[in-house]
């Protein structure tokens, strides 16, 4: 994966130079970032697996997806959503970290969209999940880190449409 | 590959969200963002006369060594080298680990100097040269977060 | 996966014919064929009484559980969730094994009712008392084929 | 692998139902002809190699097809022709026992065909081989379940044609 | 895979040059070039003979087999076998090991001499017969390089 | 791989054949040039590193390749870039000891050339010290094994070119 230290550092290797005034600025703003990210990370280590069943209550219960032909049916699939659903957070967690959504592209969305389409995991629905654990996620860690982590979940969104 | 990767990076190799363990690694880590700027910033300003004087000691302690022997080549591709790994230094202060040396100075070093003739042990008392004069130049704060990188590659040679 | 296609894939994994073993297990569960098909269609024809009768008892022993604070939803679920399992059983005492039970409500259960804050030690007092009514409605050569799944389901909570 | 009993119940549980009358019906059936299945698997379990040298002799020997030159030859190829037919009898047998040909597809015919030509395999002389093999097997386990493994063969000659 | 492939892949395996071991081992191979074509030649030109002869020490020591009932074709076949055997052994002699005969000759042999019903103990007879008349063809020289693979045969059976 | 011994048995062993008077002849040259091969190979054996450093040094040291931006920069690639010299040396032995030239197309060419396009390694570079490794190499083991051995070293040069 790439991350905002290294993808500064490794062009300017490439011309055997030092950082210059305009990359150690864009440093210094990350640096400041850093506890508001950290801080939100903590929060979501401690808390995951209530943000996953507050998002799937509140936007793929009790309809159809969970009954005999829909995707949530049976256990297996409903598993299999919770656990991609805590990929999706925690991935997203990293690249909030990292400001980089290259993990993203990289561990998650890489051929995603085609599995979800082989196995016929509807993807609007994958997306409304999305955006309601954005707002979970707003309730729990702040706004300023929830439109952080929104700009990585958003990103995820965008690879799957 | 910098500390933040790499604490990502274990904990993804271990399927789970960051444990309190990497959580205080990267709040240490970004508490200290203020000094590494300015260390690795002295660093870039210093670079010639830490290599300068830094040569000056090592061929001192060390006077039979390639870049003491009147070839004005060997002598130049030796202090450019200092150059370099002064450069590394600076990298992995920013970075926060040893990787960005690791990657670009040390990964196939030995089969290289190995390769040129190049005497492992010199390069290591060239090193410990690099960091003396780095310890004058640098505050006691900014030597802390940059010791650690001079030592590996003293270590390395 | 089937009695039969589990036979096949164990013999196959062994890279040779049938073993007597194997033999024995085929003829074992073929001579049962018509027990297994009248148990199958005795849960179909009595899942409701099953259900509402399983939920009585169920209630009784364990009343703090969320199909019993009133809310017409969770009780609707719950009961759905029994009729479910109930119609698992029946497949089981046609395939000869627990594949369908494992695959369809067991693979990723305590994931899904954890998630759901449905407490597992209730479902295991639910699938207990499904267990018993059940043996009321089938006479004891079909509860013979039947009882085992049923076994499996309340050790699997 | 697919098998009758599955084939039958997992379309009724995509439904949330159970079995109607004519899957019951159907079951009924496969359960009646099981003892025929499984005597026949019997004798073939106990007399497999020398139904294949039986095949062998009577199809393949003597001829060309084991001189240098011959796709028999050498040794290594001739046991590889005694355990390709060893396959084809034991994959006819499973799919004999499941009444149903999908394993025969999946384990068996996946790619076969391309293999033989690739490796020079002379598929014509195979069909012939699986010919003579219903031959002999009906004399080992009798006339019905000659039939019904003549059924499974039969489907592999087809994927090879 | 002749003894120089051999010698080469295993010093591939060992992802370096070849050791002095591996050089001696070629050495001493093409030490004894000459001596390894003439035994060549001389295995083919005597085939008939040491088949000949061959076949009637092996019968007068074995006479209860397939090739001795009266049945021309076994007969016939048995002694193509036996001919097919020398031209393998003057394969080995100019590879210098065992490799043609393991690859044409002995992979499988057993699978397929069961599934004719030849029995390996007369087999086992048969090719010591077939060593003892090659022992009065081939110098004592000559014999040297072939007799290891002659008894690589007998012990295969 | 195959060899030159080998390339002479087994076109004999599809025909039921002993070897005929040209393929002994043939191999009566090989088997007289032995001594000459082994040789070479054992003076390459012990000398194979200061061979790579002479090779090096007088072919691709004190230019831009080693500088930042070029391919020999940083030491992972100056390490990457001994070691496919090491192993060019190496199965160019093993070629010249068979006489034969497949090694070099299983181990060393497969997918080459495209693998250094991709990586950008500058293949004009590599030809360069190929041919200078031909000369370094006739200083050490003499003109007879020097020309042999750049047969396949000029293998190795058109594979790549
Ligand atoms: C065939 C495999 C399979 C099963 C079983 C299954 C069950 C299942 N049970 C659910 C809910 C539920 N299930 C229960 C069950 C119970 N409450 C109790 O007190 C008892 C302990 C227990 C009944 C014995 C309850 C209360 C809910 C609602 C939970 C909630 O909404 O808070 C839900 C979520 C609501 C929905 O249907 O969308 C599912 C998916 N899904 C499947 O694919
Ligand atoms: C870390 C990177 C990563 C991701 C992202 C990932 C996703 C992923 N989800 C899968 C399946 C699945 N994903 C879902 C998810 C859903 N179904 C729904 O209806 C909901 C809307 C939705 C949850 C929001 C389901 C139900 C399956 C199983 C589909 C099936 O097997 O039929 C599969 C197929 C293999 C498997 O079942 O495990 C993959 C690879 N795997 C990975 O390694
Ligand atoms: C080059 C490797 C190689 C070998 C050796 C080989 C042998 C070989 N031997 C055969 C038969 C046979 N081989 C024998 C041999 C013997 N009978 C005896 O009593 C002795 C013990 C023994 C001779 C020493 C006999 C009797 C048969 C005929 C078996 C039968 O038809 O019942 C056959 C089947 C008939 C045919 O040729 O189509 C083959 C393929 N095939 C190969 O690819
Ligand atoms: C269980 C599924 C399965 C099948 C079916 C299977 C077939 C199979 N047969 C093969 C080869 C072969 N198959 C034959 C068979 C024959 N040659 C003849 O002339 C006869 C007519 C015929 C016998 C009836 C031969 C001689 C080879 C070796 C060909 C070669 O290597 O040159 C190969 C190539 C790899 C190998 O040699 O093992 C495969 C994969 N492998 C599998 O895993
Ligand atoms: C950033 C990672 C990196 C480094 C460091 C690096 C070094 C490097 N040092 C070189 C030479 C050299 N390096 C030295 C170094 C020294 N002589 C001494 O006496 C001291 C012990 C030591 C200085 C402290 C010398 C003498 C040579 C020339 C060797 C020769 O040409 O014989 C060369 C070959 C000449 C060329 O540049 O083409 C390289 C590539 N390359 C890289 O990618
Ligand atoms: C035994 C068969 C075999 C060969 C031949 C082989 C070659 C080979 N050389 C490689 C890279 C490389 N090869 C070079 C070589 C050079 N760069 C230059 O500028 C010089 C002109 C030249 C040396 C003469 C370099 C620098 C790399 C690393 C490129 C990179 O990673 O950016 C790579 C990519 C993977 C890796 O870096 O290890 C392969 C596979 N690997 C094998 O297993």
């Amino acid at each position: 994966m790439k991350d905002t230290i290294t993808s500064i550092i490794n062009p300017a290797d490439e011309k055997g130079s030092y950082l210059d005034a305009s990359a150690l600025d864009q440093l210094n703003r990350y640096f400041q970032s850093g506890s508001m990210r950290v801080k939100a990370a903590k929060t979501i280590s401690s808390s995951a697996s209530s943000i996953i069943s507050k998002t799937v209550a509140s936007s793929l219960l009790y309809g159809d997806i969970t009954l005999p032909g829909g995707n949530m049916y049976p256990t297996r699939r409903y598993a299999a959503c919770l656990r991609d659903l805590t990929y999706f957070l925690r991935y997203a967690t990293y690249a909030m970290l990292a400001a980089d959504v290259s993990i993203l592209d990289e561990r998650v969305l890489n051929g995603l969209k085609e599995t979800y389409i082989t196995l016929g995991v509807p993807i609007d629905r994958v997306i409304e999940a999305l955006n309601t654990m954005k707002d979970v996620l707003t309730d729990s860690v702040g706004t300023e880190a929830g439109q952080e982590l929104g700009v990585y979940l958003d990103h995820i969104i965008a690879g799957l449409s | 590959m910098s500390l933040i990767a790499q604490v990502i990076a274990q904990s993804d190799a271990a399927e789970r969200f960051l444990s309190s363990a990497e959580i205080a690694k990267l709040e240490d880590f970004f508490s200290k963002g203020q000094i590494r700027i300015r260390a690795a910033q002295k660093l870039a300003d210093n670079e010639q006369k830490i290599v300068q004087e830094g040569s000056k000691r090592f061929w001192a302690k060390c006077p039979n060594t390639p870049s003491n022997k009147g070839n004005p080549q060997k002598t130049a591709l030796c202090q450019r080298d200092q150059g370099w790994y002064v450069r590394l230094v600076s990298y992995c202060v920013l970075a926060g680990n040893e990787k960005p040396l690791d990657d670009i100075g040390l990964n196939g070093m030995r089969e290289m100097y190995l390769s040129l003739g190049v005497p492992l042990p010199n390069l290591r008392v060239a090193m410990g040269c690099l960091k003396d004069v780095a310890a004058d130049v640098l505050s006691s704060e900014e030597m802390a977060v940059a010791a650690p990188y001079f030592d590996r590659l003293v270590r390395a040679f």
